[in-house]
């Protein structure tokens, strides 16, 4: 499941939500899920605050291709990825992504996987607010 | 029929604005677009290109129809 | 934080309770979680119940040097380890590995490492059974 | 002051008991002492020993008031 949400994350909530859900009980034996969180330094800049823009409907097509390319390459049994837009401070979550698969290797990988393609083609824009200071981030590391 | 042409993050403020139309007729690249809606103005460096959501170049071409974007390298996750 | 425990364990409000009081909020930007599941066939064989051993004390030791390891190696933030022992039913959580670090990498790989290593030195041993039918897992793969 | 043995998994269940105790003079490495307390049974292939809960070999010395261990490959996570 791919959802892009304005609203708060709290990942691990969705996270048991989403597996609760699964009717593929019994069938995965690992699960490797990434969280990226806003940090109150950035570039050796002060971050008060974060915006995320996106390219709406670009970013849902690109998602779902990442996904569909990590199901091809590796032998998953279930994804979910979730992404925030609008204003965040440090500490709120921005994104998760996560892996259902039955043994470990294809978990990290995949999920690896995920999180990087989405951060090299997902079109996401990072804008931070510091002490009076405002700056695009102009690449991701 | 025009073509749709969308501006993001750092461009988008750069430009003032979010979107433009140009009738197709006048343009056939995605370089020619920026050359015909920029005054001038150099595309910056590192800018990436859309055309109907999927990347692209400068040289591709563009058809009636189409949405054309332009934004600065991706920073998400 | 590592706790060995025979009550049953649910990884993401473990991490959930974990996270809310690391006192470095807004320090780590990545957290990589690994859940391991007991899946109800494994190696060719039904599973109904798993029974899981361990050594008192060489766990704890081996498990508090495998983090420490880990901590040398990788810019950690934090680290917690979770491990049932008793006797586990298919889709029961078996352990949670996780890691908070300032950035994804060094999250996603001391994750990694800290389940390969538990799995390789860690003294726990697994019994399967099955339809009328017992036997321990002679190795992990 | 004697030495403490365990024995664990389907060690433990092929004995029949999780534990032995050995005086200690009568041993000095971990294969001897297993073979004083195995009734000539020989160590399965692949068994793993620990002295003082630190992975040892065969071969190893043991000491008075050591606790000895042997168990089948580990297989936990």
């Amino acid at each position: 499941m791919i959802e892009i949400r304005e609203s708060v994350l709290n990942p691990f909530e969705e996270l048991q939500r989403f597996q609760r859900q699964l009717e593929t009980k019994g069938k995965y034996g690992a699960n490797v899920s990434f969280v990226g969180t806003v940090r109150d330094f950035n570039d050796g800049k002060p971050v008060e605050t974060m915006t995320l823009e996106h390219y709406v409907g670009m970013t849902e097509n690109h998602l779902e291709r990442i996904v569909a390319e990590a199901r091809k390459r590796w032998d998953l049994i279930d994804v979910l990825i979730i992404h925030r837009i609008g204003t965040l401070k440090p500490n709120d979550d921005i994104v998760l992504t996560a892996v259902w698969a039955a043994h470990r290797a294809e978990a990290f990988e995949a999920c690896r996987y995920l999180i990087e393609e989405l951060k090299n083609r997902a079109p996401f824009w990072k804008k931070e607010q510091g002490v009076g200071a405002t700056h695009w981030v102009e690449r991701n590391n | 029929m025009s073509i749709r042409v969308k501006y993001f993050a750092a461009l988008r403020e750069q430009l003032g604005r979010a979107e433009d139309a140009v009738p197709a007729p006048q343009a056939r690249t995605v370089a020619e677009i920026w050359a015909q809606l920029s005054a001038g103005r150099p595309l910056p460096a590192n800018t990436l290109v859309a055309i109907n959501m999927e990347y692209a170049r400068l040289d591709s071409a563009v058809r009636e129809g189409d949405e054309v974007a332009f934004f600065p390298p991706v920073t998400g996750g």
